[in-house]
């Protein structure tokens, strides 16, 4: 971790999660009004009062700049979770089981990459309904699969190691082993894919709030802000393109993070991220 | 002898002759049309050109119906000239045939091709399933019989969908997308585009002025519409955001035209036990708290909507009864008040209102709803779902015995004739939220009264006496309506949009 | 090699039929049927029961899931994909056409960004960690970061609005010639190969500087053999492996994970058919496009693995 | 045998090669520097062949390409010069050096196979060397290929040229780089690590070669190596490298026979010299504790159409037994399947139940399949120590689990019972608390030792577990290993390449080749005279460092090495 502030990109990258991290935390004591409430004053120019001018509802647009982070990152990073910690266990099974189990694993795998992201999440919020949990849930699936992949792949690699070898010698649980023996040493690789799936959960959420099937008004969020401010690119162009740098930043922060890690920790993180 | 066919014999001048301003009208050109509308139309490559598979909006064009319902949602003449119901209780309707008709492979117009088309909009058309039967008489009129009485029946010849085609079994009429409209199909990609050229043989002398129309669906997609607008590969965009209207008008080489009527929001109260909307004050308090104005103001724009008065009926029609009107403060107060007595001085959760993006603009029309409920004591959160499936999911199987219900939910609803729009809040729809007692009964009274009445001007007061109900009871809430708008390149002269969509004409589009 | 193709080939057909049957289960989680959603609000409020019931048993909707299923199976190995339900129109005739746009579109953008992707990776291995390398991987990171949806707008914005040199959405029919559908689509191109480049550019990268640092990449420095020789005649050819695969698979899910760009640019690609027909509950449409996406996989993948045998003797036997 | 280095001594001739106060030092990407090549100086007359011997991390690679000019990225000479033909590589400019690379000076890498292009004929590269480094035409580079791939011994180079790296054999592809390396007879040539991936007769046909080529050639020529046999054959000068100083230099016999530092003889103790006694001592047979008839084994490879289609047989009708107590060797190279068979015996693969027996009842295939008392008394050291001891984990626990495992003992009861099992082993207590990369490799093979010993297990299988260790602390292992054998009585198979830890540890052998068992009987007789040439070849192999020595070692036989 020390080493991969050393370098600046990483630096940079970690600064603009950390900052993001912190304004969203803060966000209800540091936004200037409530990002719901209607100023009634719709379409103000930037000033004083309001720094980024209010939307055509008369919210302030700074405040929602602010709050607007918030459900996507937490989406984003819950869905990080889920992906690597339900990838590493079913990847770690699968190199532990292997054999049939392994099979039926990889095959969920592919199956993954053979369906469109975008059917799988319209399946799933359509029938589960347009909350957050639900988002959590379908996001995290879909990035969970590269996270089997490449947990297994290292999986694989660490059964060939003498400890796992006298664990299994010595009669050990497959849970045990697996939880005791492997997780601990993937635990660099994990932390990798979590800035990665997160980033690219980032990613998919906004798009998906874009098309209308993520995050849903009256949640302040960046997305929904972009597509929104759309109608208004001429006239008003900060609402369109202040949430948008917000999200290009944060995601921008979070790859570079991920890349410096995995610098530092020796991995790959262009072929770890994708799909 | 009823008003409505007396006005419509002499009817053929009433068409929308608003020529005017611009000049004379020119013969010739062509023009692209993209809409923005989240329609539901399931086109395929066989059925691309059927009526029921198209656009609403453009159904006028290579279609006609009987009628037409004009931009006072008065009956016009359309393929009928004329029409009078042949019982006294209203339930059978004759219905004379504009003479001279041809479809556009040049054969005429018989009333045996209404007959087949009817067969199959009794079917499908949820507005015709009262025809019980239809008939070719002998002097090439028609005769409807309906399973009850209905003095608006002919609104019902207006409804979107009921196109005459040419006569044709029900599996396979209306494929061939042969109609008597002013266009016919020139080529279609489902979905996507169609393209129309000139009827020569069109039935209204001179018309149309253009060669051609492309039509290009945007479903949902209004930036790029309007982006394309913008870059000059369309001449017209239609049905947009009422909020990109004033935008729009800053800019001189486009004109923005209004519907003066269009499209609201129903939300259902469901009145199961244990709802907090069983409690008429609660449901009064919701409709004072509100902020109606506030929506207009900040979601459409001044003078783009209007205040609902809590029944489906829109300003635009002549029935239309406004509700009283407090000052806001005063209503927050009584709002308060009501709540209080209702047993909530501290205000009242209402639980989960969900909508879903079936325009625009809802999702800024119910933030604006959330936040001024608010202001009066109620709140709730919002929750959206996706368009599809909403329908299912908004009624739920509603079946009060198994415990589940219908939900606290918005439904879009367009604009219509009195005789369908108040009877929506019949108590057995979800729309009126399982509205019930007495007050219902007399509602429901009055209207299958007015459907018997012959007179319009007793009617007239039948339905005001019903919103008068609706403003009491609030089996429903429905805050403010908003106006269709379309938006064109000043070139593309003699359109006007229209309250309701599907019945917009292109006949008198021309090119300056 | 042919047992190579032959054992992947099966695999895939596993794995085709495993999805055909995911999807057509998971479709039933979403409420209401195809008739449902084929039917407006005021429809469906207004429509007897039994006029409904009618309705879904012409249209088999109220056989057993099962049943339908052995059917939906049965077609399938009929080569049938079915009908959609509520126009009864052959479903292979409704996707034909948009796949075909989608997989252009596809394959233009690959065609289009591996090149410069593989000069950007060039360029960046060759200076590794200086300033060159530095600006394009930065860079490459940034267009990783952008949501293409924001690229497509502001593309839109600049060059077809506020400076229009080109078309702002894309008025090309389905049908049309391949040629024309392209050329009214420069700004969604631009859109997908940016995001292509920079994910492509990065893999490469990754790929060059790893083969540029093995063992016979020294040996051939050592034997004083020009740097361009090393680069473009033993290093590239080498680096390309692993980026064939990333490539595949990324060209196989550009054809169905364009659905932004297309939305956008309403382009007439298989995305925004898919999301159509899940809207629409035509389940036989979503599965058609499902096993077409999974289908292009497995091609994608077999492309590479072909790409893969001709660059590296070691893969034939 | 030639030892013409002998006859022939130091050349008295002008140095071709001048190495002055060189020091290269390695950035990391902490920005801490590493000073990897010390202040070395040298000199290499024309004709001379000089042997840079030292263990892995000496520095002596990174020496090597410097002779080159050349420095791996990170790295850069920061002091010194280092003249060839009176040039200072180390002040000239990269095209400068290229001119010069591949004609004046060249090099001959550590791995073949990696060193070539995997996507090109062998014979395309060699010609690529031959057109752009010695000016031929396409034509004369072809025919000029042809000849060198025949000069090198390699057979039908018509047909070997079209070949990729991967289908030639491992001598093949060591000729292959070396003709590369020769094409323009550079004056100085460099070969690192020439025979560390070959086997041993192919070992002994490419020193063979090499050693022509010297004969041959008028260039100088510097061999790196970790194996002191190498440069005992074909070298005149040694010099002995430890973290990037010279620590010894001077002709082989002088070096060798009187070796000044311990270091240097480390090295040379890590050479068996059979000449010793084996200090192995036989212990009363016992009753018979593991028996192995006709094992063979192949593994299952994944298919779609047949459920388990066998692979080529790892093991083929392997016979052995040993007795309570009784320490046996199993010898052999990679590839020998002996750590296939101590894989099976340990319940690492899925062998034939029926093939081996442990104290008299089948001994089922995989742990899992075992009783856990049958789990307890067999016990398994692994290779790499570090590999052997999870790195996320404080060696602690790793030997107080089967504590608690086999022996039910409390936490506490575990501590304090590895802790005095790490006294027994030399190690500190305090080193409990430690993680595996915070202890030395010696100190972790001990800790995985003390793992072993924990269960208190009747048989032990030691798989390679000094071959990752520096040959310093090698013996010291050793050491510990017997007294703990000793001490609980444990029967040991001890699975190595490495004759001198057989001759000192077990008094019976197995010499495996291909799966099957060449030679099996006493270490003394079989070590001392050899029936199969295989067996003779192996140990022909590994003691000639210690014959060139011999004269000298014989007066201070008794004296331990270390």
């Amino acid at each position: 971790m020390r080493a991969a502030l050393r370098r600046p990109a990483a630096l940079l990258g970690g600064l603009l999660v950390v900052v993001h991290l912190v304004v969203a935390i803060a966000a209800p004591w540091i936004a200037p009004f409530a990002p719901t409430s209607l100023l009634d004053a719709p379409l103000e120019p930037p000033g004083a009062t309001y720094w980024l001018g209010t939307d055509d509802l008369g919210r302030d647009a700074f405040s929602r700049l602010l709050w607007g982070g918030r459900v996507a990152m937490l989406v984003a990073f819950a869905a990080g979770a889920v992906a690597v910690l339900g990838g590493a266990l079913l990847g770690l099974a699968a190199a532990y089981r292997r054999g049939g189990f392994d099979d039926v694993v990889m095959r969920l795998v592919e199956m993954k990459l053979a369906v469109p992201t975008i059917l799988f999440v319209a399946i799933f919020v359509t029938g589960f309904g347009q909350s957050v949990p639900v988002l959590i849930v379908a996001v995290g699936i879909i990035q969970m699969m590269g996270v089997v992949r490449t947990s297994r792949a290292a999986g694989i690699v660490l059964m060939e190691q003498g400890y796992v070898r006298a664990a299994q010698l010595n009669g050990e649980s497959g849970l045990i082993i697996i939880l005791r023996e492997l997780l601990p040493n993937v635990a660099d690789l994990l932390a990798v894919e979590f800035a990665l799936r997160a980033s690219s959960a980032l990613l998919l959420v906004s798009a998906l709030s874009f098309l209308g099937l993520g995050i849903s008004p009256p949640t302040p969020d960046w997305g929904l802000m972009v597509e929104d401010g759309m109608a208004l690119l001429e006239s008003e162009p900060a609402l369109v393109l202040a949430p948008a740098l917000c999200i290009s930043t944060l995601v921008l922060g979070m790859n570079l993070a991920a890349e410096g890690l995995a610098d530092a920790l020796g991995l790959d993180a262009a072929r770890g991220g994708g799909g | 002898m009823s008003a409505l066919s007396r006005r419509a014999l002499g009817a053929l001048s009433l068409l929308p002759g608003i020529a005017a301003a611009q000049g004379a009208p020119r013969r010739g050109g062509a023009i692209t049309v993209a809409q923005c509308s989240a329609n539901r139309f399931v086109a395929s490559a066989q059925t691309a050109r059927h009526p029921y598979f198209t656009v609403d909006l453009t159904t006028r064009i290579p279609y006609n119906a009987l009628v037409w319902v004009d931009r006072q949602m008065r009956l016009q003449p359309e393929l009928a000239i004329a029409w009078q119901p042949a019982s006294a209780d209203q339930s059978v309707w004759d219905i004379t045939l504009r003479p001279g008709v041809r479809f556009h492979d040049g054969s005429p117009l018989r009333a045996e091709d209404v007959v087949a088309s009817y067969q199959l909009h009794r079917q499908r058309n949820f507005a015709s399933g009262q025809i019980q039967r239809i008939e070719a008489m002998a002097d090439g009129r028609v005769r409807f019989s309906l399973d009850a009485g209905n003095s608006e029946f002919p609104y019902v010849l207006a409804e979107y969908q009921n196109m005459i085609m040419p006569a044709a079994p029900v599996e396979t009429i209306g494929n061939t997308g042969i109609g008597t409209g002013p266009f016919r199909f020139a080529s279609t990609d489902p979905n996507r585009v169609a393209v129309y050229e000139r009827n020569p043989a069109y039935w209204r002398e001179g018309f149309p002025y253009l060669d051609r129309i492309e039509l290009h669906n945007r479903e949902g997609q209004q930036e790029t519409a309007l982006a394309g607008l913008r870059a000059g590969q369309f001449d017209m965009v239609m049905t947009i955001d009422p909020r990109s209207v004033r935008n729009l008008q800053r800019d001189a080489d486009l004109v923005v035209d209004s519907g003066g009527g269009g499209h609201h929001y129903v939300i259902q109260l469901p009145k199961y036990p244990g709802s907090p909307f069983e409690d008429k004050r609660v449901r009064q308090a919701l409709a004072l708290g509100v902020d109606r104005e506030a929506i207009i103001r900040l979601v459409y724009g001044e003078g783009n909507g209007w205040v609902g008065n809590d029944s489906h009926l829109v300003a635009a029609d002549p029935n239309f009864l406004a509700m009283p009107r407090l000052p806001r403060p005063e209503a927050v107060a009584r709002a308060r008040a009501l709540l209080a007595a209702a047993g909530h001085p501290n205000g009242i959760n209402l639980g989960t209102l969900y909508w879903s993006p079936q325009s625009p603009e809802v999702g800024r029309y119910f933030q604006v709803l959330q936040e001024t409920a608010r202001e009066a004591g109620l709140t709730m959160a919002l929750e959206q779902r996706p368009a599809d499936g909403y329908v299912q999911f908004r009624t739920g199987d509603n079946d009060l015995s198994k415990g589940s219900f219908h939900r606290f939910a918005m439904t879009a609803v367009g604009p219509r004739n009195p005789g369908i729009s108040l009877f929506r809040m019949r108590g057995d729809f979800v729309e009126s939220g399982h509205w019930r007692g007495a007050e219902h009964d007399r509602y429901m009274a009055l209207y299958a009264e007015a459907m018997r009445e012959g007179d319009a001007a007793r009617r007239r007061a039948m339905f005001t006496a019903m919103q008068s109900l609706l403003h009491e009871e609030v089996p429903a809430l429905l805050p403010a309506g908003t106006m269709t708008f379309s938006v064109r390149r000043r070139h593309v002269q003699g359109f006007e949009f229209h309250p309701q969509i599907w019945s917009v004409r292109f006949d008198e589009v021309w090119r300056g | 090699m042919i047992a190579l193709i032959l054992r992947r080939g099966a695999l895939s057909l596993v794995t085709l039929f495993l999805l055909a049957s995911f999807i057509f289960f998971a479709t039933e989680v979403l409420p209401g049927d195809a008739l449902d959603v084929s039917l407006s609000a005021d429809e469906i409020a207004n429509m007897p029961a039994e006029v409904m019931a009618r309705r879904k048993a012409e249209l088999g909707l109220d056989r057993p899931i099962l049943e339908r299923y052995w059917g939906f199976l049965g077609g399938l190995l009929r080569f049938d994909l079915g009908r959609t339900i509520i126009t009864r129109a052959p479903v292979g005739e409704i996707i034909a056409m948009p796949l075909r746009n989608s997989v252009a579109l596809a394959g233009v953008t690959l065609l289009l960004a591996l090149p410069v992707a593989l000069a950007i990776a060039m360029a960046a291995a060759q200076a590794k960690g200086r300033a060159v390398d530095n600006a394009v991987s930065g860079a490459a990171i940034i267009g990783y970061s952008i949501p293409e949806f924001v690229t497509g707008l502001l593309l839109i914005a600049v060059f077809a609005v506020w400076w229009p040199l080109f078309p702002a959405t894309i008025t090309a029919s389905t049908n049309d010639p391949l040629g024309v559908l392209l050329a009214a689509a420069p700004l969604a191109i631009a859109t997908t190969i940016i995001g292509s480049v920079a994910y492509l550019g990065r893999i490469l990268r990754v790929g060059l500087i790893e083969v540029m640092a093995a063992d016979f990449v020294e040996r051939l420095h050592l034997s004083g053999i020009p740097r361009w020789r090393i680069i473009w005649l033993h290093a590239l050819p080498a680096a390309m492996i692993p980026g064939l695969s990333a490539a595949a698979l990324y060209a196989a899910s550009l054809v169905s994970g364009v659905v932004v760009v297309e939305m956008v640019f309403a382009y007439p690609g298989i995305g925004a058919e898919l999301v159509r027909a899940v809207t629409r509950r035509e389940v036989h449409v979503v599965q058609a496009i499902a096993l077409a996406a999974a289908i292009c996989v497995v091609l994608f993948n077999l492309l590479a693995d072909l790409g893969i045998a001709a660059l590296d003797p070691r893969t034939r036997r | 045998m030639h030892w013409g280095w002998m006859r022939r001594g130091v050349a008295v001739a002008e140095p071709v090669l001048q190495v002055r106060a060189l020091c290269i030092e390695w950035r990391g990407a902490d920005g801490r520097t590493n000073r990897v090549v010390d202040g070395v100086s040298f000199d290499l007359a024309p004709g001379a062949t000089l042997g840079i011997a030292g263990e892995s991390g000496s520095g002596k690679s990174t020496l090597a390409r410097a002779l080159l000019g050349h420095c791996r990225p990170g790295s850069a000479i920061t002091s010194g010069s280092i003249r060839l033909d009176g040039e200072n590589l180390a002040s000239l400019s990269e095209p400068e050096l290229a001119r010069r690379r591949g004609r004046v000076m060249a090099m001959v890498p550590q791995n073949p196979l990696a060193s070539l292009t995997f996507h090109m004929p062998v014979g395309r590269q060699l010609e690529e060397v031959l057109r752009l480094r010695a000016g031929l035409s396409a034509k004369a580079a072809g025919l000029r290929a042809l000849e060198l791939f025949g000069q090198m011994g390699l057979p039908e180079p018509e047909r070997l040229v079209r070949r990729y790296p991967h289908q030639l054999s491992g001598g093949q592809r060591q000729r292959v780089v070396l003709a590369c390396a020769i094409a323009c007879d550079p004056a100085l040539l460099v070969l690192d690590e020439p025979t560390t991936a070959l086997d041993k007769t192919t070992e002994a046909q490419v020193l063979d070669l090499i050693r022509r080529l010297r004969m041959a050639r008028q260039g100088a020529m510097v061999i790196v190596t970790h194996d002191l046999n190498v440069v005992a054959d074909i070298c005149d000068q040694v010099l002995v490298m430890q973290h990037g100083r010279i620590i010894e230099q001077g002709a082989v016999g002088t070096v060798f026979s009187a070796p000044r530092e311990a270091y240097t003889r480390g090295l040379l103790g890590a050479a068996l010299r059979v000449e010793e006694a084996s200090r192995a001592t036989h212990a009363a047979p016992g009753p018979t504790l593991l028996e192995v008839k006709g094992l063979s084994f192949r593994y299952a490879r994944p298919s779609l159409l047949r459920r388990n289609p066998l692979g080529p047989p790892i093991l083929d009708g392997v016979g052995l037994s040993l007795a309570r107590g009784e320490v046996l060797g199993v010898i052999g190279e990679s590839g020998s399947g002996k750590t296939t068979l101590g894989g099976i015996i340990a319940g690492l693969l899925g062998g034939e139940a029926t093939a081996v027996r442990f104290d008299g009842r089948p001994l089922p295939g995989l742990a899992a399949q075992r009783t856990r008392e049958q789990r307890r008394r067999i016990q398994m050291v692994f290779q790499d120590p570090l590999s052997s001891l999870n790195p996320r984990r404080r060696v602690g626990d790793a030997v107080m689990r089967p504590l608690q495992l086999f022996r039910g003992l409390e936490r506490r009861e575990a501590a304090r019972c590895a802790a005095s099992l790490f006294e027994e082993l030399g190690l500190e207590a305090a080193l409990l608390s430690r993680f595996p990369r915070q202890l030395s490799g010696g100190q972790q093979q001990r800790v995985a030792i003390a793992r072993a010993f924990a269960a208190e297990p009747d048989l032990l299988i030691c798989d390679e577990i000094t071959s990752a260790l520096d040959a310093s602390v090698q013996a010291q292992l050793l050491d510990h290993l017997a007294m703990m054998q000793r001490r609980q009585g444990t029967a040991m198979l001890l699975i190595t390449h490495d004759l001198a830890v057989v001759w000192r540890m077990a008094p019976r052998v197995l010499v495996m080749q291909g799966g099957r068992i060449l030679e099996a009987g006493a270490t003394e007789a079989i070590f001392r005279n050899p029936q199969n040439p295989y067996t003779a070849a192996l140990l022909g192999a590994a003691s000639r460092a210690a014959r060139a020595g011999q004269g000298v070692l014989a007066g201070t036989g008794d004296k331990k090495p270390l």
